[in-house]
């Protein structure tokens, strides 16, 4: 059999990555992610140092069709909005910001095509996108071509790597970190130890949370006995109920999450402490729907919003209120939220790119994007948005944990602000 | 022993659902011979009509029977208008107008009620308190109003099918359209009537389903309950009222106990051991558990 | 039982739903001969046909060809081991030309594998073209080279009996089963018809059990008639005895002839 | 089409509905043949022009293509109505994935076992319909669909379950002899999905034009018929079966070479992936040899058109009507449409067809339904079409 360069280049690493885990991350450069990040190895390398001075072009692919068409088009108003507001201070350095949307329907095909067309045809100099099957269809083009897609709205464990996607940063906090501080919080309330049952969801996310806290608890006194896929929610909370855990971790998003604490309620299960993912985070949509069951669920946020209580007259709470309902959208959303606290931080990462030596180019944004230490107004009092290169890819790693109270329709804080370290 | 009955109790529930639309299918199989489908869809835009209903005010049951009226209308009309002209053309034309239906019924119903999920409250009330217990497991009286929904829309199929001359027209054109037609029986109307009954019986399913199912009422819901329901049409056989209830039943629990007893296979296989037992049934018996066997004709 | 005949059914029976479409009947076929099958709707004509041809599968019975036990053998054989058919009601390829209908009728001369088909070998077109030559050959002899590339569905009945014969005639049978070759056609239509049945009976060397409602046609080109009701044989023999045989007379009264 | 039929209408006089025979092996008929493949050709240069995305969009269409030539064979042309090929085309993707990831196979040579395994699901599949038919047969082929999205996930260290596969660009190179480097990579793809639609087209063309092609559109149109006549229904409907998942599972090898990102949810091995697969060989024309390609450059395209003017539900309301609008229309679908359309014109006949034989003689016409064809040169007649044609004809012209 013939072997060709590629195919020793590809042995070589599958070997490598032989003994990692099941997911295959697929690169080849290998050293510091400052080597990784350079315009060498770009398919136009002269255009990624090409400063940007009429209009910055951000391109997202997002699915504007289809069952999550509304939610993703709140998304894409809260961001929208940002992006405005930021133009009304005068843009970037002068450069004003410009989004393009292409739809993908939530297919990776789609994606794959769009990702493309946004280069290559619109131009784009910056790219965003929502899920992880999105950024998996775009990533290695995007990559290839150099131009970055900054914060993309996922958790995909293998985009956290500058060394590996080098031109890739997503805002949402990695399920590692999230899980990692959920064990936190366990641990402080349970110091002797206690048994932990998960119900997490058969997908991307629910696979993700779930290979996440097995790991967090390692070394841990937390058990966990039993982990249920969320296929049928009423036979899932029985299976756990009867392994009488009295900590139930839920991985899952938005449904997931109010179909098991309506099943646990219905159930009569009463755990201890029931936790929820940072993603299951809509007021309106997940937690009043589920009503009395879903009271005392605690989950782990880290913005001000307007539906807390003590941040209602904060200023920057504020500020965003009065930006996106001049937008027409619908501050107390999370999906608003989301949008906004994108835009918001790569509106931050573009600002010092242009104060950077390499300027307002794709290289200097990509670096920014990769060195941020950025308290936005937005977050909590103790948490920041940081990254560091390969040393440090987790921009959100402190949370304050909430708990529902079904009475009142409101989240009261359970306690101070909790770091994954 | 109250984990296996909250299993099963959870199981029969689910398998009543699909047992629900299952009816549907059949009524309209044996009406015009296709598969709709549609059927699911038209059930969402029931449900999400009687979802609106409530939101103006009208009290839960009254909504659901109004969505079983629209669920009438619209499946008879479509019948009427748009699959009836091309069922000569062939059974594939047939099926793509469905999915054409399927598409676009689904799509209209964002365009009306938006993609967001919304909440469908139940006919009965269904508070966390509102149980009673069976050998020490919760029953709701949601999962109840299912159980009862199917009894008696399969004890009124029955009876409408063996003791009334409607349903006995229903069965000659069933049968043979084109000699029932001869007999004098206005085949025209008992078309329109079979997928009528199959839109109502789709809205009562789509409006009890909701309220239990893990995503509520959004566009995306009906979708896994129709799969579940053609499974069940076709395990029972196709043109067999009973074979669409014991199908939907059989479904619902083999899932359930899968899910809860088959730790090697668990939740994440539950529906491929379900198909794949489905399957193996066919393959004994080629037109499910009940349907009739077709002679062929040359 | 003599060795003459091409088919020998023995005490065959068959019944559906509790009711018995076919008791006991039993009748020889003898070589170069062409026998009559008569009796009223429903008395079992086409199940007869069906059960030879094994679309049904008798209860009891037996049915041989050649000495060979048809039941024995898996259906799509038959029309090989040299029993090809008509369809009373038509059982053409709608979305075929005529042409490619009369080739179908060739599917058991010679094989050609699905990989020889797909990658065109010359084995395949050969078999390909040698049996659209010998179509072409009988489209003419039937008169349906003006139609032969149009969609069998559309054309006008008549027309469409004649290609089922085409169709039954490519396989080159020994034995040929027509049922009601003569439906929907003219008087003079069904003289030429009969005149052309003898004819390629005799030339091609085939026998033919021919189901009939034209009494002219049946008792015109018959050897021997054998006439069924409710599943039984009523009568057998030479055309004019069956068709002065008082139980026949009696279960066709008031039936034109 | 349409220019052959100018040329034939300048040249010949030629009366109103009277196609014009064209016999295969003619001279007219080879250089019809020329100009085809001249244009085919000229289409794949064109292509090689236009910007990468829109050629990935190409590429897209043509991978679509042959997984909808591969359903077309079981549904179109046989009559087995199949929701489970996005499994089909899921298998021959991850195979591709899986095989470039894990054994450091180069990509190329990842089609063939691709291939080989769609074959040898589509058989296992295909076994039920030995005695499971109709829309019971449907339902085998829906377990066959639901069941892939979650073996995908069970098993994922082989799979990367939930999380799906990235293959990255380093790893789908071009070959070395194409000289290409691995930012060019879609035009490999492109003339690769190229070639591969034109092969496997000319595949099924000799398939449906030998006489398994007859026995398959019998079994679909009469199956006892077609069984009387001699055909093992049962062995055709599971090869028929097997060979449609083959293609089917090629081009999801194609696939996953050309996306690069694999995953069980997000539609690509769905039921939704089934739904859009059937759609496209409805709208192109089931049973037709173009159809697949025209198929699915409607729904590759058509998506990214209506979100050009309309957003959100409007366009997927919009889809719906097109469909059922397009049954009414012209439920033979596109490429239906235009063969029916273009015989009016111009027919083309066996090379031994009697009328080609006999250019100057109109036959006789004596079967009740006249079409008044007039037989036309043609360039017709030029050379003996076999053996037989002779005895053929003298026995024709002896009535």
């Amino acid at each position: 059999m013939r072997t060709s360069k590629y195919g020793v280049v590809a042995v070589a690493i599958t070997l490598a990555l032989a003994g990692a885990c099941g997911t295959n991350t697929g690169g080849t450069t290998s050293g510091s992610a400052e080597d990784a990040l350079s315009s060498e190895n770009c398919a136009d390398p002269a255009a990624v140092t090409e400063e940007i001075t009429d209009e910055l072009v951000v391109g997202i692919s997002a699915a504007l069709s289809g069952p999550a068409a509304q939610a993703i088009g709140q998304v894409l108003q809260g961001a929208e909005a940002r992006f405005e507001l930021a133009n009304q201070n005068g843009g970037i350095d002068g450069v004003e910001i410009s989004v393009i949307k292409r739809d993908d329907g939530f297919t990776p095909e789609r994606a794959k095509t769009n990702v493309q067309a946004l280069i290559d045809q619109d131009q784009a100099d910056v790219l965003s996108t929502l899920g992880g099957g999105q950024v998996d269809a775009m990533s290695d083009y995007q990559n290839e071509q150099c131009v970055p897609l900054l914060n993309a709205i996922s958790s995909v464990p293998k985009y956290y790597d500058p060394v590996q996607f080098p031109w890739t940063t997503q805002d949402l906090p990695a399920a590692s970190i999230e899980e990692a501080a959920i064990a936190r919080l366990i641990e402080e309330r349970y110091p002797d130890g206690v048994e932990v049952a998960m119900a997490s969801n058969p997908n991307e996310s629910g696979q993700a949370y779930s290979e996440a806290f097995e790991a967090a608890i390692e070394g841990t006194d937390i058990k966990l006995v039993k982990n249920e896929p969320i296929v049928d929610p009423a036979t899932t909370a029985s299976t756990l109920e009867a392994t009488g855990a009295k900590v139930l971790n839920i991985g899952g998003i938005g449904t997931d999450c109010l179909s098991m604490m309506n099943a646990i309620g219905r159930a009569g299960w009463k755990p201890e402490l029931v936790i929820v993912p940072s993603n299951c985070t809509d007021a309106k949509l997940v937690f009043e729907p589920a009503g009395e069951a879903a009271d005392g669920v605690e989950i782990l946020r880290w913005f001000k919003e307007p539906i807390l209580e003590e941040y209602e007259d904060d200023e920057a709470v504020l500020e965003y209120v009065d930006a996106v309902t001049a937008a027409g959208a619908d501050p107390k959303s999370s999906y608003v939220l989301s949008g906004w606290a994108m835009a918001d931080i790569t509106v931050n990462a573009l600002e010092e790119a242009a104060a950077s030596d390499d300027g307002l180019s794709r290289i200097g944004i990509m670096k920014a994007a990769q060195s941020q230490d950025y308290q936005a107004p937005l977050f909590i009092d103790g948490v920041s948005f940081s990254v560091d290169g390969e040393s440090d890819p987790f921009g959100i790693e402190s949370f304050r944990p909430y708990a529902w109270n079904a009475e009142t329709k409101k989240f009261d804080p359970v306690g101070e602000v909790i770091s994954a370290d | 022993m109250e984990l296996f009955v909250e299993r099963l109790l959870a199981g029969v529930t689910n398998g009543s659902i699909f047992a629900l639309l299952a009816l549907a299918l059949v009524m309209v199989y044996r009406s015009t011979g296709t598969l709709n489908f549609a059927q699911g869809e038209f059930a969402l835009f029931s449900a999400f009509f009687a979802w609106w209903l409530v939101g103006t005010g009208l009290p839960v049951w009254a909504a659901v029977i109004a969505g079983m009226v629209a669920g009438f209308v619209l499946c008879a009309a479509a019948e009427r208008a748009l699959i009836r002209p091309v069922q000569r053309k062939s059974e594939l034309a047939t099926l793509i107008v469905a999915l054409g239906l399927f598409s676009g019924l689904n799509a209209a119903v964002a365009l009306i009620w938006g993609t967001d999920t919304k909440v469908m409250p139940s006919i009965v009330p269904n508070g966390l308190e509102d149980y009673f217990e069976l050998f020490g497991a919760r029953v709701y009286g949601d999962t109840v109003i299912t159980w009862v929904a199917l009894a008696a829309v399969t004890i009124l199929m029955t009876l409408l099918f063996t003791k009334t001359e409607l349903g006995l027209h229903m069965r000659a054109v069933a049968d043979n359209a084109e000699s029932a037609a001869l007999t004098g029986v206005n085949t025209s109307r008992i078309l329109m009537l079979g997928w009528g009954l199959a839109g109502a019986i789709g809205a009562l399913a789509g409006s009890l389903a909701t309220p239990l199912a893990p995503e509520q009422l959004s566009v995306t819901t009906m979708f896994p309950i129709f799969i579940g329901a053609c499974a069940a049409a076709l395990l029972g056989g196709l043109d067999s009222l009973a074979g669409a209830v014991i199908g939907g039943l059989i479904i619902g629990v083999v899932e359930a106990m899968v899910t809860g007893y088959v730790p090697l296979v668990g939740g994440a296989m539950q529906q491929t051991t379900a198909m794949v037992l489905i399957v193996l049934i066919l393959v004994v018996r080629p037109n499910g558990l009940f349907g009739s066997k077709e002679l062929e004709r040359v | 039982m003599t060795a003459q005949n091409v088919l020998d059914i023995e005490k065959v029976g068959i019944s559906f739903g509790g009711i018995n479409a076919l008791t006991g009947v039993s009748f020889s076929v003898g070589q170069g001969e062409i026998c009559g099958l008569i009796g009223p709707n429903g008395a079992g004509k086409t199940t007869l046909f069906n059960c030879i041809t094994r679309v049904y599968e008798p209860t009891v019975g037996s049915i041989r060809f050649q000495g060979a036990d048809l039941l024995a053998m898996r259906p799509h054989r038959i029309v090989g081991a040299g029993i090809a058919r008509t369809f009373q009601n038509l059982a053409l390829f709608p979305s075929m030309s005529v042409l490619e209908n009369t080739m179908s009728g060739a599917s058991a001369l010679g094989h050609t594998g699905f990989v020889a088909s797909v990658l065109g070998l010359p084995a395949s077109r050969r078999a390909h073209r040698e049996i659209r030559q010998h179509a072409w050959e009988l489209l003419e002899r039937l008169d349906l080279i003006d139609v032969a590339l149009e969609d069998a569905d559309g054309l006008p009945f008549g027309t469409l009996k004649r290609v089922e014969l085409a169709r039954a005639l490519i396989a080159r049978p020994q034995l040929l089963l027509l049922d009601e070759p003569a439906g929907g056609l003219t008087h003079s239509e069904v003289d030429e018809l009969g005149v052309l049945i003898k004819d390629l009976s005799r030339s091609l060397g085939f026998s033919v059990l021919l189901v009939e409602h034209h009494m002219g046609l049946v008792m015109g080109i018959s050897d021997s008639v054998v006439a069924l009701d409710f599943g039984r044989v009523l009568a057998q023999g030479a055309p004019r005895e069956v068709q002065e045989n008082p139980d026949v007379v009696a279960s066709y009264l008031g039936k034109a002839a | 089409m349409s220019t052959v039929t100018d040329r034939e209408r300048a040249t010949e006089p030629r009366t109103e509905r009277s196609p014009v025979l064209l016999a295969e092996g003619s001279r007219a008929y080879r250089i019809v043949v020329l100009v085809i493949i001249a244009g085919i050709i000229g289409l794949a240069l064109i292509g090689t022009t236009l910007s990468v995305y829109r050629m990935s969009q190409v590429t897209a269409v043509l991978i679509t293509a042959i997984a909808v030539i591969g359903l077309n064979l079981a549904t179109g042309y046989t009559g087995l109505l199949s929701i489970g090929h996005s499994a089909l085309f899921g298998v021959g993707a991850y195979a591709t994935g899986i095989l470039i990831l894990d054994y450091a196979y180069s990509p190329i040579l990842t089609l063939p076992i691709a291939t080989a395994l769609g074959f040898a699901v589509g058989l296992i599949v295909g076994v039920p319909a030995l005695r499971i038919r109709g829309l019971y047969f449907s339902l085998v082929t829906l377990a066959l669909g639901i069941a892939f999205p979650e073996i995908i996930r069970r098993f994922d260290d082989f799979t990367g379950g939930a999380a799906g596969l990235l293959i990255r660009s380093q790893f789908l190179t071009p070959p070395s002899w194409t000289g290409l480097t691995r930012f060019e990579r879609g035009l490999w793809l492109y003339g690769l999905s190229f070639v591969s639609f034109v092969v496997v087209m000319l595949l099924v063309r000799n398939l449906m034009r030998s006489r398994t092609g007859i026995a398959m559109r019998g079994v679909r149109d009469h199956e006892v018929a077609i069984r009387s006549n001699g055909v093992d229904v049962a062995r055709t409907k599971v090869l028929t079966f097997g060979l449609s998942g083959a293609i089917t599972g090629y081009a999801g090898g194609l696939f996953a070479m050309n996306v690069g990102a694999l995953s069980p949810d997000g539609g690509s091995f769905t039921l939704v992936k089934s739904i859009e697969l059937i759609t496209a060989m409805f709208i192109g024309g089931a049973g037709t040899l173009l159809g697949p390609l025209i198929g699915s450059t409607v729904t590759v395209f058509l998506p990214e058109l209506t979100s050009t003017w309309t957003t959100g539900p409007i366009s997927g309301v919009l889809f719906g009507v097109t469909l059922i609008v397009l049954v009414f229309f012209m439920p033979e679908g596109i490429a239906g449409r235009l063969q029916i359309i273009a015989r009016r014109f111009v027919r083309v006949v066996p090379p031994d067809h009697p009328a080609a034989r006999r250019p100057t003689t109109s036959t006789q016409n004596s079967g009740g339904n006249a079409t008044g064809q007039k037989s036309v040169a043609a360039g017709g007649a030029e050379q003996p079409p076999g053996p037989n044609s002779d005895d053929a004809s003298s026995e024709g012209s002896s009535r």
